[in-house]
């Protein structure tokens, strides 16, 4: 157990590091000088105010120094949770602009992952084998798993929040609120949340369905169901023991998926201009903030190697074959 | 069950998102020199109601005082310092004001926290006179001290102004501030000053006025204006009304809107969306299909009511490199210029919403200006045959792939550059490249990333600009062409690299610049001369084209009419409609003194 | 980003058993049996055959240049050659920029998802077959390679390069897109390589290359080509998301392009849905017929999963 | 009379068309009797011991007649089955070695599988641990997951499972085939000895592995190309065989207990029919040395002796 985990947790330690090593390049090997960007885009000023900024700015980043100091530098703040300043925040903590954003896109995400496993699994089983549901539901969940995010975000947005009305065009909450602890507010929040995460749900959703309802089959196929068919096993256990063994390759799928949802969550951000890290992606690549953009990614990093681990331990709890392998010592 | 589990993780969220708004603000405020007051207090309310949600005071701002802009903010607004070039929108002119306010319509200077200015007899000394009964939102009143402190401010080396190159003393005299200059005057500059400074309590800004000023955010800082800091989140700028707002007894003035939501800009189609919907009532954004919308009943309009919709709020340049073959040869540059049909951009790339620019590039503001005599004889004007013709007279052949040729055979290709994602521009450059090629000029529209379009057109500490075109619009409208030819002329060339933001074309002449210089130090009521110096400096621009001007760009503004009506327009209150920075004292600020609610709340 | 698509939709992805070994020469009957029998397959690949047929002869028969700017902007479709689809803001015809964008997603698809197909099957293979720490070293690779947000890479390389074609977007994509093939395939190799035949390869002295290409991989055909066509979907659904954030080819067409227009120019708020509607559907109806084709498929080699 | 088969017939749905792969079988199985059910592969004895417990997809019962302890076994009625299932007909299947859930302990499935089927795991407990002696396995295998088993004891694991409920027939299909000689050796004589302590009443072993059956059977059928050739005592069968294919098949018989590849028997020239299209007549006639006119009509099974039944011409026949 130790063993494996202990060999897990390595893996993942050099894979940050590789990573992260490559998320210190962007800003360093990015053409063009990052003050000069963002210097320019203040116009109508003097070369002797523009003058003055590049150094303020300069100095502000860091960027005075050589790049092996620069590494060293990355590293060292990077323990202590400092992730630089923003260009595009004209010298904010990139840490501060990046929390502000995590409630949003962590709100989106976690019930639209959660939510569309748990269902999409759910619906996918009792797809398989009722051909009525094969064959009138799941193209629908084709359908959906093919759709681009935007796309199906943009046309919700278009249709339910520009033409009906029913929820507001975009935004984390209204622009007439302040955050509060109250009804008003929360119920607000939840109004700017739905399509966002219906959009990130939905195409989800549809994946999992398909997975799931052609994993099951595999299963109700497999020799111990026709064991328990043989010895007039009622469907129901069958089926129990079937959407159990086929859960797990499930489990595995939602690690892989996580990259995959991230992204999807940055253009349905975007469409919405839903105040997530997404969102904030975007700002930061149409600025040029390429300091920004790498704190992004390493916290996207990090979350992302996090929920893997996360799923290595579920999937040790649930399969009883890892246990048993892990026992024999050898994972 | 599983709906109770996403129950809690939205109420979890909302927990985090109301901390995380207090916790980054108050995070800020640390910095900011001055004390909390509304996202401050809803921490404690917050902490008082973590346990069921009753309601505690929750503030909304009601529809009909309320107005909602959008356009200046890039970004999340990050400081809210009055002397950084960057400093959230509405910084100068809601909350902190000038001297001066300058109408580029009227061409008139409105007295604003100066009940009055004057030069004496000599023209070398300049008195202001401050108002009197102006007070801060502190409620502390403002002096001559405060003014002079403001101006003083500008020695201060972190803010690289010119100023003090030709201002000698800012001394506060009783209720006024006398001004003294080294030598001759820039009374284009200083006029163009008086109406841009912002003044600021001496009190708050004496500590801060150190080589780090700019390091101060000053959020909720202490003002004279109309209005003062509520709150500001990743995605907005909110400004609350100052009650004691001087001008309302001095002038008459009272400013509609409660409240001013200003709202980061997003993309277009959620621009559009929200001002279709009426959740937007002003947008300084570029809108594509405005002509449609106007015309088509969604109760939006635009200065003028038919094209070009849009006041001219700069001039769209095409900017050569007159350091490389051939655009260091100005009868090539001349072709160039007459090759480009900016009409064709006009039309098929802004639907009319802007319009083509006078051979001088001059706004129209500043027609007064303009030679016409002259730019009908110099002026180069779309004809393509002509462009083939003083090509082929300025020695350039056709090469055997229809292009001409440089004057030692070898092939020419240019590549016209504009950052990749400003679509209009994008737009405008497969046009201009078209009209170009048809002419028998190669120019190749590329689209490279922002980063590599600035390095290239400004050139590193290492390197030197490599671009072969590009376009760019970096001077804004003001009280002076001086400003365009100072952009245009700007001797001597600045060092490549960040800071370089004039001349980029890198064209060298002398006389011009002297011209330039001369203007500079023409006071501003002396018509006479300014004419005859933009004439000639307008005969070297024709002759030569340094940079070609090609439309102007509108000062975007499209409005929605649901909730406040009498915006500004030709026909009605013919103020600038903008929230740009720059644009509140330009008038702009009447805008929100005349528009009215359309139902009262 | 990784791949889009769910790795659980391929068959028994890390249930190793399950690889459908093909029958030699009857199966081959037996597949066009089943094949024309599976109203999944028919279906999806007549979609599938149209699509292609439109992508390459579309531009044949409309042979408007997809970035023209025309004189009729925002025209609605109509019956006149070039505006079938209607114009876009520009007036640039939709129908060419719509099947010359097909062109480019197809494209795509095949390079794309080829690419990282070829690299999910060396890693998978090698890792699987020789196991040990060059499997150790593997799965690091792969591991890094799902983690690291690909974008970040795309930013820097893209903004090295003056313009970018169809071709890099897709030779990216195949290079960031396989982690998750290379983890079935080497389930698959793993439990394959205990099987006897390949003892028997082995013994007879096979080199391990020679047992992987002409041993292990005929026994996973059906298997591997099953990965291909999900890979091939999700490189056009992931091309479309780089096109959308503005980092698709600069110049030339693609769906996602069109769709990246449509909205920087508000086509649906000014009414232009036949700008964006095509767009959408195309790639929908592209990959959404790759998927079912890929389940019909499955069910066609395996026969548990056949009713009759 | 236990089991009591008349006339059956299971056809196999394949793209060609149906595989006459159980054309009319009538036998017999008496209380206390271990039957072989033996044959070259594809004769149709994997069809009939499935078709008595559970036709699968591609099964299609045609007709006949199947009586267990008196009771009509509903065959051709998946559900109606059920109730058989598991406490009157019961199997050993051939996939022994995978018929368990990986993923449940094995004591917890066992105890989720009789509740199922109403009867409370308290009530048989007693039952399994001595039944899990019996087959010589320790009794923590019920905490156990299948995969830290052994091929034989998942094997013995899933006897005990299938006979649980004391099943009045077994069918045992080809359980040995997959096992080395010893272990065979082993499950056969445990096989014997559940017969013997009346966990089953009686037995119907399927194999193609003939040596096996002598060991343990009491009595052999032997089936050909879908059909019955001889029924009768394994001695008999082994000593005096009447079926010219049994002669053939049991000559062929290296000597008893050494077992050989599942191949066609080196011994008969030819190979079985297509039962696709089976030849009018007696079906092993193509390959018979004996065969003569009479042979192409078909020829009944019929008892010629007590408890020996044969279908051939040579043998009922006018000049036999």
């Amino acid at each position: 157990m130790r063993r494996y985990f202990g060999r897990k947790l390595l893996t993942y330690l050099m894979t940050f590091f590789v990573a992260a090593t490559i998320d210190w390049l962007i800003p360093r090997f990015m053409p063009g000088d990052p003050v000069a960007q963002l210097v320019s885009r203040s116009n109508g000023i003097s070369p002797e105010q523009a003058k003055a900024l590049v150094d303020y700015y300069t100095r502000l980043f860091g960027l005075d120094k050589p790049l092996p100091v620069q590494y060293l530098n990355f590293w060292n703040s990077l323990i202590h949770g400092d992730l630089g300043l923003s260009v595009y925040g004209h010298g904010t903590p990139v840490t501060d602009m990046i929390m502000a954003a995590v409630p949003y896109t962590l709100a989106l995400l976690i019930p639209a992952i959660l939510l569309s496993w748990w269902a999409g699994n759910t619906f996918g089983a009792m797809a398989a084998r009722r051909k009525w549901l094969d064959n009138t539901a799941l193209p629908v969940g084709y359908v959906l798993t093919a759709t681009p995010y935007m796309w199906l975000a943009l046309v919700l947005s278009f249709v339910l929040a520009f033409s009906f009305r029913l929820f507001p065009l975009s935004g984390g909450y209204g622009f007439n609120l302040e955050p509060t602890f109250t009804w008003l507010f929360f119920t607000d929040l939840v109004a700017h949340w739905v399509l966002p995460f219906l959009s990130l749900f939905l195409v989800q959703f549809g994946g999992w369905a398909i997975g799931m309802r052609n994993m099951i089959i595999y299963e109700l196929e497999s020799d111990y169901s026709r064991y328990l068919e043989a010895l007039g096993a009622p469907q129901g256990l069958i089926r129990k023991y079937a959407f159990r063994n086929a859960m797990l390759p499930q489990i595995t799928g939602l690690a892989l998926q996580l990259g995959v949802v991230v992204s999807g969550s940055l253009v349905t951000e975007i469409v919405f201009s839903y105040p997530g890290v997404g969102h904030l992606v975007f700002a930061a690549i149409q600025s040029n903030d390429y300091f920004l953009l790498q704190g992004i990614f390493m916290f996207i990093i990090i979350g992302v190697l996090l929920a893997n681990f996360i799923v290595d331990i579920v999937y040790v709890v649930v399969d009883p074959r890892t246990r048993v392998a892990m026992r024999g010592g050898t994972a | 069950m599983h709906l109770g589990r996403y129950r809690v993780l939205a109420l979890l969220a909302a927990a985090s998102i109301v901390a995380s708004a207090c916790g980054s603000s108050s995070a800020t405020s640390t910095v900011a020199p001055s004390t909390g007051t509304t996202t401050a207090t809803a921490t404690p309310a917050a902490a008082a109601s973590a346990t069921g949600l009753p309601a505690t005071d929750t503030t909304v701002y009601p529809r009909a005082e309320t107005l909602y802009t959008s356009g200046k903010q890039w970004g999340a607004p990050s400081t809210w310092n009055p002397f950084d070039g960057n400093s959230a929108m509405g910084v100068v002119g809601l909350q902190y004001e000038t001297l001066f306010l300058y109408d580029p319509i009227k061409d008139a200077y409105t007295p604003w926290l100066a009940s009055g200015g004057s030069w004496d007899s000599g023209k070398t000394t300049y008195t202001i006179n401050v108002r009197q009964g102006v007070t801060w939102s502190d409620g502390s009143a403002m002096t001559a001290a405060d003014v002079a402190f403001s101006i003083n401010i500008y020695q201060n080396a972190a803010l690289g102004s010119t100023l003090f190159t030709f201002v000698d003393k800012v001394v506060a005299n009783g209720n006024d501030v006398v001004v003294t200059f080294k030598g001759t005057p820039a009374y284009q500059e200083w006029m163009q000053a008086l109406y841009n400074m912002p003044i600021v309590p001496a009190a708050v800004w004496t500590p801060l006025n150190t080589a780090d000023i700019l390091k101060s955010l000053n959020m909720k800082g202490i003002g004279t204006g109309p209005y003062t800091y509520k709150t500001a989140a990743q995605d907005r700028m909110v400004w609350v009304k100052n009650p004691t707002w001087w001008a309302t007894k001095a002038l008459g003035l009272t400013v509609a809107p409660t409240y001013i939501v200003d709202i980061v800009n997003s993309s277009n189609n959620v621009a559009l969306g929200q001002l279709l919907a009426g959740g937007l009532d002003l947008d300084n954004n570029y809108l594509p299909g405005i002509a449609q919308i106007v015309n088509g009943g969604y109760g939006v309009t635009t200065y003028f009511a038919a094209a070009p919709y849009m006041l001219g709020g700069n001039t769209a340049w095409l900017i050569p490199n007159t350091q490389k073959k051939p655009l260091d040869d100005a009868a090539f540059r001349r072709a160039l210029a007459e090759a480009i049909d900016p009409n064709n951009v006009v039309v098929k790339d802004y639907g009319n919403i802007v319009a083509v620019a006078d051979p001088t590039g001059l706004l129209p503001v500043w027609t007064k200006y303009i030679d016409a005599a002259q730019v009908k004889s110099l002026g180069a004007t779309f004809n393509t045959a002509k462009a083939k013709a003083d090509l082929a007279a300025a020695g350039y052949k056709l090469g055997s792939d229809g292009f001409v040729t440089n004057k030692d055979g070898s092939a020419i290709k240019l590549n016209l550059e504009v950052p990749d994602g400003w679509s209009d521009w994008m737009a405008a450059e497969t046009l201009i490249a078209t009209d170009a090629k048809a002419a028998g000029i190669n120019i190749n529209p590329t689209h490279p990333d922002y980063g590599t379009v600035v390095n290239d057109r400004n050139g590193t500490s290492t390197a030197a600009p490599i671009f072969d075109l590009v376009i760019n619009n970096d001077v804004q409208i003001g009280n002076t062409p001086w400003v365009y030819y100072d952009y245009i002329f700007r001797q001597p060339q600045i060092a490549a690299g960040a800071a370089r933001n004039r001349n980029y074309e890198q064209y060298d002449n002398k006389d011009a610049w002297a011209l330039v210089q001369k203007l500079d130090q023409t006071p501003v009521d002396d018509l006479a001369t300014m004419k005859s110096i933009c004439s000639q400096l307008q005969k070297i621009q024709l002759t030569n084209e340094p940079v070609i001007p090609l439309w102007y760009n509108g000062e975007w503004s499209q409005v929605n009419n649901s909730v406040w009506t009498n915006w500004p327009s030709d026909k009605g209150a013919q103020v600038q409609p903008a929230t740009w920075n720059g644009y509140w004292q330009m008038g702009a600020i009447y805008m929100l003194t005349n528009i009215k609610p359309v139902k009262a709340s | 980003m990784t791949a889009e698509f769910d790795p659980t939709m391929s068959p028994a992805a890390g249930d190793a058993e399950k690889a459908p070994t093909p029958k030699a020469k009857r199966a081959r009957g037996e597949f066009l049996f089943f094949a024309l029998r599976s109203k999944k397959f028919v279906v999806s690949v007549s979609i599938l055959l149209f699509l292609i047929l439109l992508a390459i002869f579309g531009p044949m028969i409309d042979t408007n240049d997809p970035l023209a700017l025309g004189d009729l902007p925002m025209r609605q479709p109509t019956l006149d050659p070039g505006n079938w689809f209607g114009t876009t803001y520009f007036g640039e015809d939709v129908f060419a920029q719509f099947v010359n964008g097909l062109r480019a997603s197809f494209f795509v698809g095949l390079l794309g998802g080829g690419l990282g197909a070829l690299i999910g099957m060396m890693v998978g293979f090698v890792a699987g077959y020789r196991g040990g720490w060059i499997d150790e070293v593997l799965n690091m690779v792969t591991n890094v390679f799902l983690v690291i947000p690909t974008l970040a890479v795309l930013l820097v390389i893209t903004s090295y390069l003056q313009a970018r074609g169809v071709m890099f977007e897709a030779i990216f994509i195949g290079a960031t897109s396989w982690p998750w093939a290379a983890r079935a395939i080497r389930a698959q190799t793993f439990s394959l390589r205990s099987r006897d035949f390949i003892d028997l390869a082995k013994l007879s002295g096979r080199s391990g290359p020679k047992v992987i290409v002409f041993e292990i991989a005929p026994n996973m055909s059906s298997y591997l080509f099953l990965t291909y066509i999900l890979l091939f979907g999700g490189a056009i659904l992931i091309a479309a998301s780089l096109d959308f954030i503005g980092l698709g080819p600069t110049g030339g067409m693609s769906l996602g392009l069109m769709m990246y227009n449509a909205v920087t120019w508000a086509a649906l708020q000014l009414g232009v849905w036949w700008w964006f509607i095509p767009p959408g559907i195309g790639i929908i109806a592209a990959v959404g017929s790759l998927y079912v084709m890929n389940v019909g498929l499955d069910e066609i080699f395996n026969p548990k999963l056949r009713d009759i | 009379m236990s089991l009591q088969v008349t006339d059956l017939m299971v056809y196999y749905r394949t793209l060609a068309g149906d595989v006459k792969a159980l054309d009319g079988a009538t036998f017999s199985i008496a209380d206390k009797e271990i039957m072989g059910l033996a044959g070259e592969s594809g004769c149709g004895k994997s069809t009939l011991g499935n078709s008595l417990i559970r036709l699968d997809g591609r099964m299609k019962y045609i007709g006949g007649k199947v009586n267990l302890d008196g009771a009509e076994l509903p065959i051709w009625d998946n559900a109606g089955m059920n109730e058989f299932r598991f406490r009157e007909v019961s199997v050993i299947p051939q996939y022994a070695m995978s018929a368990m859930n990986p993923t449940r302990k094995i004591g917890k499935m066992i105890a989720e599988l009789v509740e199922s089927r109403g009867t409370q795991f308290s009530e048989i407990k007693d039952e399994l641990e001595k039944r899990i002696d019996h087959v010589g396995l320790t009794q923590d295998v019920v905490n156990r997951y299948p995969i830290e088993l052994s091929g034989g004891m998942k094997q013995r694991m899933v006897m005990v499972i299938s006979t649980l409920f004391d099943p009045s027939l077994l069918i045992a299909d080809e359980i040995t085939s997959a096992l080395d000689v010893s272990t065979q050796r082993a499950v056969a004589e445990t096989l014997v000895s559940f017969r013997d302590h009346g966990y089953v009443k009686s037995m119907m072993v399927i194999t193609h592995d003939v040596s096996i059956l002598y060991q343990i059977a009491d009595s052999i059928l032997i089936m050909y190309a879908g059909k019955l050739a001889e029924k009768a005592s394994t001695k008999t069968i082994i000593d005096q065989p009447r079926h010219p294919y049994t002669q053939m098949l049991v000559s062929s018989l290296p000597e008893v207990g050494v077992r050989y590849a599942d191949k066609k028997l080196t011994g008969i020239p030819g190979s079985p029919p297509s039962l696709l299209v089976p030849p009018t007549g007696c079906r092993f006639r193509a390959r018979c040395p004996l065969a003569f006119a009479k042979c192409v009509e078909e020829p009944p099974f019929v008892e010629i002796e007590k408890d020996h039944s044969v279908a051939c011409w040579k043998v009922t026949g006018p000049n036999a």
